[in-house]
């Protein structure tokens, strides 16, 4: 199969979805001629013109603001933040309009939209330009929270995003848009609240998201030599969450490590814990481990931004010590 | 070496008329309700006030949940805007926000349901009082959260522009809003998207207890409108018939593709922030007593019999329909069920 | 003991801390003459005048940004969000600039300010006024976050975040407010990252903050009937947390269960399980449970409200599960 | 009835100097930087643009991590304002911040090693080009947010009332951060308070990509002040005389109690948004030449020499001893050891 990259795959589904429904239109700031700063927009204002390829001024409540008021009367909106780190800026539209707007309408209205940004780290970036804020979405009722790890699925489940009908908080990772990976020529989608069995195996889950898998999946590699089998599980969405997916690969295991570049407090990791200490406790053989990035504001430094982050390192070591 | 320039007069984009005489029919034509569009803001307005007064009344009686804060005095505003829109044309609006749904078309007994929390009600029991929506009238709803409606308004123009449709969406706001991120971001928008967006600043003079001047040093709000070289207007809130007026030159515009404007209404809420709150903390009684002197129902009563020669009988006529459609109102709400317990697991996602 | 209110005891907190420090001054919207949407400010401006009592627009970014810059700057604010459903719209001063300074500025900054606001249900005021967002602050590296449960907790607690040289999100329950118990007439601190065991029991770790420990307290004294003793555990600051009580109560009674009033997803609840499901899974005898809000926006209808927050039978029920 | 009334040019407080004449001394006073206020801005602008370029060409050789915005082209707003204020003065900057930290007193060396994620750096590593600041020297921090400084500078200049100092607060910012909601918020509050701050808004015609106009309507950006009520000036932002000036105007005003202004510097960037951005996406060459026209260090200079005979040599010993400055910046940064792990974990909490 061909391979292309994360970043031409997402660029695949905006401009197949675009095409389909004349509804779908993007804004944010600089995704015109621009094309993003990471580049996933280049080319689209060429082909569907500067209605449907919208600058915006640097106004984030406002971007989502419209967002919801053009999903509420009928478009398909894609907005784009530039880094999910700018969403405190929007999180009023995102957490008290968006999401909210169905419920307290009685199902009256309906919100298809999509908000589209980047988080995570490895470039550097900072306090302000680094964080891994999907909790923030998750904790609400009435937000989809997707982060796709591979070009397969960002591109299939952007695609299925736009389609779908409820607001959908779409978070890729700054590191991941060179990344290559194997996606068909020919349509298709990848279903919401669907999580993927990234790598089978017997011993212990590890449940990674994002940029997480690959270290996942590297780390697994590795315990191969330790006699170690690991059971990678993307759960892809985070909300809604394939619960029975990774109940059903503990079950076997016995044994969970969660792993996500966020912070552990009130995160995704504490809840994939919180899931299995209330519905599979018994089958547990070892306590639950959490991978995270330290309880730490981004740092600088690529040093000690290496030293925060999760590493292959302690993902190993906590794969080690829960098989121990 | 000079001393910078001030911003010379001349470069700033003064507020100006919401329509260049050029562009629209002649005013006369625009600027004096029909008689038909007369009874219908004179109706508006009593229905606005009458289903307030009673919300009021079962709120105090503790038949009522949660918190209200009622439309009262400010009658002419909504039904001066909306009496210019069609059903497909959308409005924003805010925490107090039934005056508004009713002058665009909302039904008084799916209201009250929703105030008593019932079933029937428009949003099932789910929103209440600030959170009124009915997207098939274009009522894009209430809002818990002042200022957050604005943006919305522009989006709402957005699809209007982009669907090919000659609507226009009306974003009502008060003067507090005036101050929040959310109006500067969604008028910025709007103006550099020359969107169909009227924002409508009702500016009763506080935003809760906290009076317009501590909260703003600029005297009119539609001066705003410079920051975004659109035009800004003030008008009489208290008038219907110059709301009227100014909302239909804006509205035309904005139609026509003109892009948006600032309309200033100047109004007051006769009643506290909220039922249940007096006001008497930081208003003064003679104040209040002054702007009562203004009653925009009198107002304009007195204007349909003295000045249009309406007759009497035919205006008493549309005071006991609205007397009689309370009446059902709340005996719709009263006799409605609550919602079911799984309701309250519905309509999350669609 | 003397009996004042929660609103009284925070007033005096306030009052207290603003006669011994001149620093400390107070700013939010309508706190001034009409005291505050729950009237914990009452009078104060009469005492300590304008400057120190102010009034600002509606503008809930800039009161955030403005302590944060008098912060900075060696005064020590406490600002106040009317709700904690506004504070999406002060999230990024929140979590970007007050939380990080400090640490992106390599420790040359203190931003000794506090952030008090009210949340929770009770009152019918529907999905943007009744959240319970506490996991939103607890996520944030750089925030301390403090939930108050009676009117001496309120007291000692909110003096002692006014005195602490980091930023507090400060969060007090609307139904709390003309609750009343014991406060001393003399001065007293309540230090923060302490929980307090509010009924010592034998089986079963109940862990509750805010309004939800009075529910848990009233459920304890019910379940006695049961022959089950209940432990009430309230960590009071969720952050910094005090997990060292947790763990002691879970490896005494072997059993949890989590009680709150916001959403399970990505919650406190989902972090002390996994705390936890980390650190005493040997101890648990049986699954871990959160009572939790249902994963919905609040509904208006008190009927619904009623229905979609924990009540004492939803808790009692779970604590008989465990204890079966 | 009358249609809503335009608001009258009467009652709009359009922008003006920012000193009334009679609250200061006279212009000829504050108009012209003394012989070491003028030595003081050449010098500032060329520590400010020797470290971009020294900054930009190590990035580009893969020694800085993260990314990098350079100040060049825009020296002389920092350098012109920054030459009023005492160290007891603050300032909020940008994520283009490094011009306005040097100006502020920063040290060059301290800098570098930041940008290299060094210990001994102003942050220690922890911050990067990005956050670069220094209380003690009032620099309350670059600031990855855009916008995000500007509420923080009206608390600063809270502060400072509140303590009775007769400091003032600049707060720096680019044209794209006038359209977020924190310009607004921020500059009503400095406005309805009365606070000693500078909004000193760096129009240099883009945010990154976007061209002002297709962000803004407005055509000065200074215009906003009207919805304020505050002065607004325009200034040229590529004469660091004329920014001199203004800027002294406004500063003394704030600091004599007169309260805020908001500032507009034009200029222009001369290198991309960032390091790696050749701006050729978005910009005309011939743009960016003709801003090079207009250089404000050759500007300077000559004004230097030409208009007010300062000897070359004096000149040249400047640029001699900038030169040497940024080598041994660039040797104490290199010479620097990295931060240790546990740097990480501390700091988070005072
Ligand atoms: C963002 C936000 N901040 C504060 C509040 C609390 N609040 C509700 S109404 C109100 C005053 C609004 O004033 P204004 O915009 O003038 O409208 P009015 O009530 O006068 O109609 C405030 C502060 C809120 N609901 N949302
Ligand atoms: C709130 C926010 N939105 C977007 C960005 C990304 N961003 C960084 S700089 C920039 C452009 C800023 O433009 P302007 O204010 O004119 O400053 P300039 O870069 O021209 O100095 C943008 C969009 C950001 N850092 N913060
Ligand atoms: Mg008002
Ligand atoms: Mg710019």
């Amino acid at each position: 199969m061909r391979k292309i990259t994360y970043r031409e795959a997402l660029k695949e589904a905006l401009r197949e979805e675009m095409r389909r429904d004349p509804r779908v239109f993007l804004l944010g700031e600089d995704i015109a001629q621009f094309g993003g700063s990471y580049k996933v927009t280049q080319g689209l204002l060429d082909e569907f013109g500067p209605e449907r390829v919208r600058n915006t001024p640097i106004s984030e409540a406002a971007i989502v603001g419209a967002a919801v008021g053009a999903a509420l009367t009928g478009m398909r909106p894609v907005a784009e933040l530039m880094y999910v780190d700018f969403s405190g800026i929007a999180m009023d539209q995102i957490a008290n309009q968006a999401a909210k707007n169905r419920y307290m309408f009685g199902g009256k209205a309906k919100v298809p939209m999509v908000l589209r940004t980047q988080g995570g780290t490895g470039r550097s970036s900072a306090a302000q330009h680094a964080q891994s804020l999907e909790a923030w979405f998750i904790h609400i009722p009435g937000l989809k929270v997707v982060m796709p790890a591979t070009p397969y699925d960002a591109k299939g489940l952007l695609k299925t995003a736009i389609r779908d009908d409820n607001p959908v908080v779409f978070i890729e990772h700054k590191l991941l848009y060179p990344e290559t990976g194997e996606v068909p020529e020919e349509e298709y989608l990848v279903p919401l609240g669907v999580a993927d069995v990234k790598r089978a195996g017997e011993d212990v889950t590890v449940v990674a998201h994002s940029r997480m898998v690959h270290l996942a999946l590297r780390a697994a590699d590795r315990l191969v030599a330790d006699g170690i089998s690991c059971e990678v599980v993307d759960p892809r969405t985070l909300d809604p969450l394939d619960s029975a997916a990774i109940l059903r690969s503990v079950e076997k295991t016995s044994r969970l490590v969660i792993l996500q570049e966020a912070v552990a407090q009130c995160s995704f990791a504490s809840e994939v814990a919180a899931l299995v200490a209330e519905e599979a406790l018994d089958c547990l053989d070892a306590p639950i481990r959490r991978v995270t990035a330290l309880d730490t504001p981004m740092p600088f430094s690529p040093r000690l931004e290496r030293f925060v982050v999760p590493s292959e390192e302690r993902l190993i070591a906590a794969v080690r010590e829960v098989c121990a | 070496m000079a001393a910078g320039k001030s911003v010379p007069r001349a470069r700033v984009s003064v507020s100006r008329r919401a329509t260049p005489a050029t562009a629209l029919a002649s005013p006369a034509e625009t600027m004096t309700p029909t008689r038909e569009q007369a009874l219908h803001i004179y109706r508006t307005m009593l229905r606005i006030r009458a289903f307030e007064e009673k919300a009021s009344e079962l709120f105090l009686a503790g038949r009522l949940p949660g918190f209200l804060h009622t439309y009262i005095g400010q009658e002419a505003v909504a039904a001066g805007v909306c009496v210019h829109l069609t059903r497909e044309d959308t409005i924003t609006s805010t925490h107090r926000g039934h005056g508004h749904a009713v002058a665009k078309g909302a039904r008084l007994d799916l209201m009250m349901a929703e105030l008593f929390g019932r079933k029937t009600g428009y949003c099932g029991g789910k929103g209440g009082s600030m959170h009124i929506a009915d997207l098939d009238l274009g009522i894009l709803g209430a809002n818990g959260i002042v200022g957050a409606g604005i943006p919305i308004a522009a989006g709402a123009g957005l699809s209007a522009r982009m669907q090919g449709r000659a609507t226009v969406t009306v974003a009502f706001f008060g003067d507090g809003a005036s101050n929040t991120g959310a109006f500067h971001e969604g008028l910025n928008l709007a103006a550099v998207w020359n969107l169909p967006v009227v924002f409508v600043c009702e500016n009763n003079l506080y935003a809760e207890s906290t009076p317009r001047e501590v909260h703003q040093k600029v005297k009119d709000i539609a001066t705003r409108a410079i920051a975004y070289d659109i035009p800004g207007v003030v008008v009489d809130g208290m008038d219907a018939s110059s709301v009227f007026a100014a909302a239909g030159e804006g509205i035309r515009r904005a139609r026509e593709g003109g892009g948006p404007i600032l309309l200033e209404a100047k109004t007051y809420r006769f009643m506290g922030h909220y039922v249940g709150d007096t006001g008497a903390a930081y208003r003064d009684a003679a104040e209040v007593e002054r702007w009562k002197q203004r009653d925009p129902i009198v107002l304009f009563r007195r204007g349909l019999l003295e000045e249009r020669g309406f007759p009497e009988a035919e205006v008493a006529t549309i005071e006991a329909e609205v007397q009689r459609e309370i009446v059902e109102a709340v005996t719709f709400a009263e006799e409605s069920p609550e919602p079911d317990l799984e309701d309250a697991l519905r309509d999350i996602f669609a």
